[in-house]
Order: structure tokens, then C-alpha cells, then sequence
């Protein structure tokens, strides 16, 4: 089992999540400057593009801002 | 059609699924191009929804509550069902400030809420039988010059 | 029971409702404190079971896919059903590197993966009714010493 991970995983078939504490802070730094630099809001997808984030992974992510006890357990770990 | 899509949830009326069925919908939404803010709003309509459905419908009984999306073009259909107790003054209840439990937080202001956050809002509720909000929202238009 | 949640999702059989699929069970299943690794696992083996569905089973018509998900404890139940062409033999199926569409990239590893990723997984499956495909992760026991 392990073995199938491992060559999943350096085959970038999955890609090794970064925290979602991360994914978020990244997303909204991302946000801030695609909404400056195109004069209107940035889209989700847009900040998908610019993080290389699911932009599944960055509606997950942002979840943990909206709701401070919600995933919780997973950002800190 | 071409360009509709729908999908359904279902889940206990429990408070910690909240955050699952906003991020459900939230995650359906994304193929619509939303902004953050759209995002935002969005989940806020939502919660104020399953909040009602647990607090009033069920009163706090572990029941389901369903929340049905469709996405027609550049809109976003949500109902958010329960089979709870229902409402009998619909009308009366939307008003702002309007609550049958005015100990709560922000107490009063979930309907009001929703009608800001959305475009469009019904809520269909029968005695006994439960409630339907309906709610529409226009999704994915920033980037259009005719939006 | 106490400890025990249950949620329910259906959308059409589009891949570009995978994200959402994975992201859903994702998200119910944070309120057993997985880690990241184990939400990876969790994620695959959906989307493994869920792209055999639209292929083989709907062969890119677009019908339901339901997925039911259950907590009882440390346990995740997850359930990917669809009603279409069904499996003639399951065992055969499941076999590493056996594929009926060997044009496909990672050709005939989707149960593999899904056995390799899950504690457990059953396939039930009839020709012209469906497919279900059963799996059960122990999720969130990282923090104990016993695990
Ligand atoms: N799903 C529901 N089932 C039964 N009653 C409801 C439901 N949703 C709302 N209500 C009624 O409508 C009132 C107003 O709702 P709302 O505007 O959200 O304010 P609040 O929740 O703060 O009371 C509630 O106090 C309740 O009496
Ligand atoms: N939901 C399903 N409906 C019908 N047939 C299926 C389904 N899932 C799997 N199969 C059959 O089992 C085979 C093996 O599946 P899998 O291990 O995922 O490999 P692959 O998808 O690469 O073919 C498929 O080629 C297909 O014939
Ligand atoms: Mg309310
Ligand atoms: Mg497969």
C-alpha cells in the first residue's frame, strides 16, 4: 500500500496537500492582488489558476475562515 | 440542456454539518466562476437557511434537511428543505426583526439576511409539514461586460 | 447512537462534478480530525469510484451518481452507487490491471487504488442495474496510541 501511495505521489497524480491554513492564506493574498492588477474581483478560478489549487480545495479552504472551530483539527495539525 | 447542472444533498440536523453543506454548495458553485464575495454570500444565505431548519423546523430533534442546487446558466438555484414544524404566518415571519425565539443571536434577521445575500427568495412552509426556501442567485457575471 | 452522522449526495454524472463530489465527503469527514493524508487517501479513492461510474457505468451519459456516507465512531462508511450498465463479473473487475476500456490512462487500477486507499471495499453490482461500491475507512485515530 504504502508503495502505491509513494508512486502516486512522485507521479504528481497526487499532489501532497498543502495545509488548508495555507491554501487559504495564499488564496486571499492571491485574491487581493488579481483584483488590483484586473480592476474588478478576482474569481475563484482565477485563484485556483494563480495558486495551482483544486478550486474545490480553495472553497475548503476558505471555509476555515468563515467558521473559526470548523476544520480546526486539520489546520492545526 | 446544456449548460444546467444539478446535484442534491442530504444530511442530520446536526449544527457541525453546517460547514459541510456550505462548502458543498459552495464547491458545486465554482463551475459558475464566482468571486469570493459571491462565495461569501452565498454561504451566509445558506447558513441562515440550515440554522432555521435545525433551530425551528426540527427544534434541535436530529431530522434531515435537503438542500437542492441547479445551475442554469449564469443562475444558481438553492432549496433548503426540512420537514420540520413549519411556519404558520410566512409573510409575517420574513419580517425583519420578526423571531419566535427572541433569546438568539442576531435574533430576528436570517430572512432578512438571505433576501441581501440572494436575488430572489420564496419560502413555501406548511404546519406540520415542514418548509421549502427557495432562493436564486445570479453567479459568475463580474467578468462579463455585460454583466 | 450518539456518535453517529449521516449525509447523502446525488449530481449528474459530469466530471465536472468529481471536485465537488470529492470535496463533499472531504468536508463531512473533518469532524472526525483526519489528516491531511488521510483526506488525500479518502479523496482518491471517491474519485476513482466515481470516474468509474460516469465511464463505464453511465459511459458518459448523463444520469445520477449518489454517494452515502456515514460516521459511527472512527469509522467512515462511504457508498458510490449509480444505475447503469452494471458489472457482469466483480471479481474479474477488481483484479489489478484488468480494464474493458484499455485506452484509458492508468489502466485498470481504479479498484486497486480504491483497495489500497479504503480499510475495506465490497462491489455490488448487477448487468442493466448498477453498480455499488462499498468502502469503510478508520479515519482521525492518528492522535491515540492504540491506533
Ligand atoms: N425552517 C423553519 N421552520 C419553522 N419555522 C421557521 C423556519 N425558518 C424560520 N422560521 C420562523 O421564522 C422566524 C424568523 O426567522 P429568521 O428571520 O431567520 O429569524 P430568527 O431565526 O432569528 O428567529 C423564526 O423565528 C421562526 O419562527
Ligand atoms: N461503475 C461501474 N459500472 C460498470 N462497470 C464498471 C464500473 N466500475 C468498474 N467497472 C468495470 O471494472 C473494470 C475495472 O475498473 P478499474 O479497476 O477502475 O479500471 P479502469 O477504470 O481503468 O478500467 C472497468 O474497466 C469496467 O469494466
Ligand atoms: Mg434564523
Ligand atoms: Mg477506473
Amino acid at each position: 500500500v504504502g508503495e502505491i501511495k509513494r508512486f502516486l505521489r512522485d507521479d504528481g497524480i497526487i499532489k501532497v496537500s498543502r495545509s488548508l491554513k495555507q491554501i487559504a492564506g495564499q488564496a486571499k493574498k492571491a485574491g487581493e492582488r488579481l483584483s488590483k492588477e484586473l480592476g474588478r474581483e478576482a474569481t475563484i478560478l482565477e485563484i485556483s489558476e494563480e495558486i495551482g489549487v483544486d478550486r474545490e480545495d480553495v472553497i475548503m479552504a476558505l471555509e476555515s475562515s468563515y467558521h473559526p472551530e470548523y476544520l480546526y483539527s486539520v489546520i492545526h495539525q | 440542456m446544456e449548460n444546467t447542472n444539478e446535484m442534491m444533498i442530504e444530511f442530520d440536523s446536526r449544527s457541525c454539518n453546517e460547514g459541510f453543506a456550505r462548502v458543498a454548495v459552495a464547491a458545486f458553485c465554482t463551475q459558475m466562476n464566482p468571486t469570493l464575495e459571491e462565495v461569501a454570500d452565498l454561504k451566509t444565505a445558506i447558513s441562515e437557511a440550515i440554522t432555521n431548519a435545525i433551530i425551528h423546523g426540527y427544534e434541535n430533534e436530529i431530522h434531515k434537511i435537503r438542500i437542492e442546487c441547479k445551475i442554469v446558466g449564469h443562475d444558481l438555484y438553492v432549496t433548503v428543505i426540512d420537514h420540520g414544524k413549519g411556519i404558520p404566518d410566512v409573510k409575517k415571519a420574513m419580517e425583519p426583526l420578526f423571531t419566535t425565539k427572541p433569546e438568539m443571536e442576531r435574533s430576528g434577521m436570517g430572512f432578512a439576511f438571505m433576501e441581501a445575500f440572494m436575488d430572489e427568495i420564496a419560502v413555501v412552509s406548511q404546519p406540520g409539514v415542514g418548509t421549502e426556501v427557495h432562493m436564486k442567485k445570479r453567479v459568475g457575471c463580474g467578468s462579463s461586460p455585460f454583466a
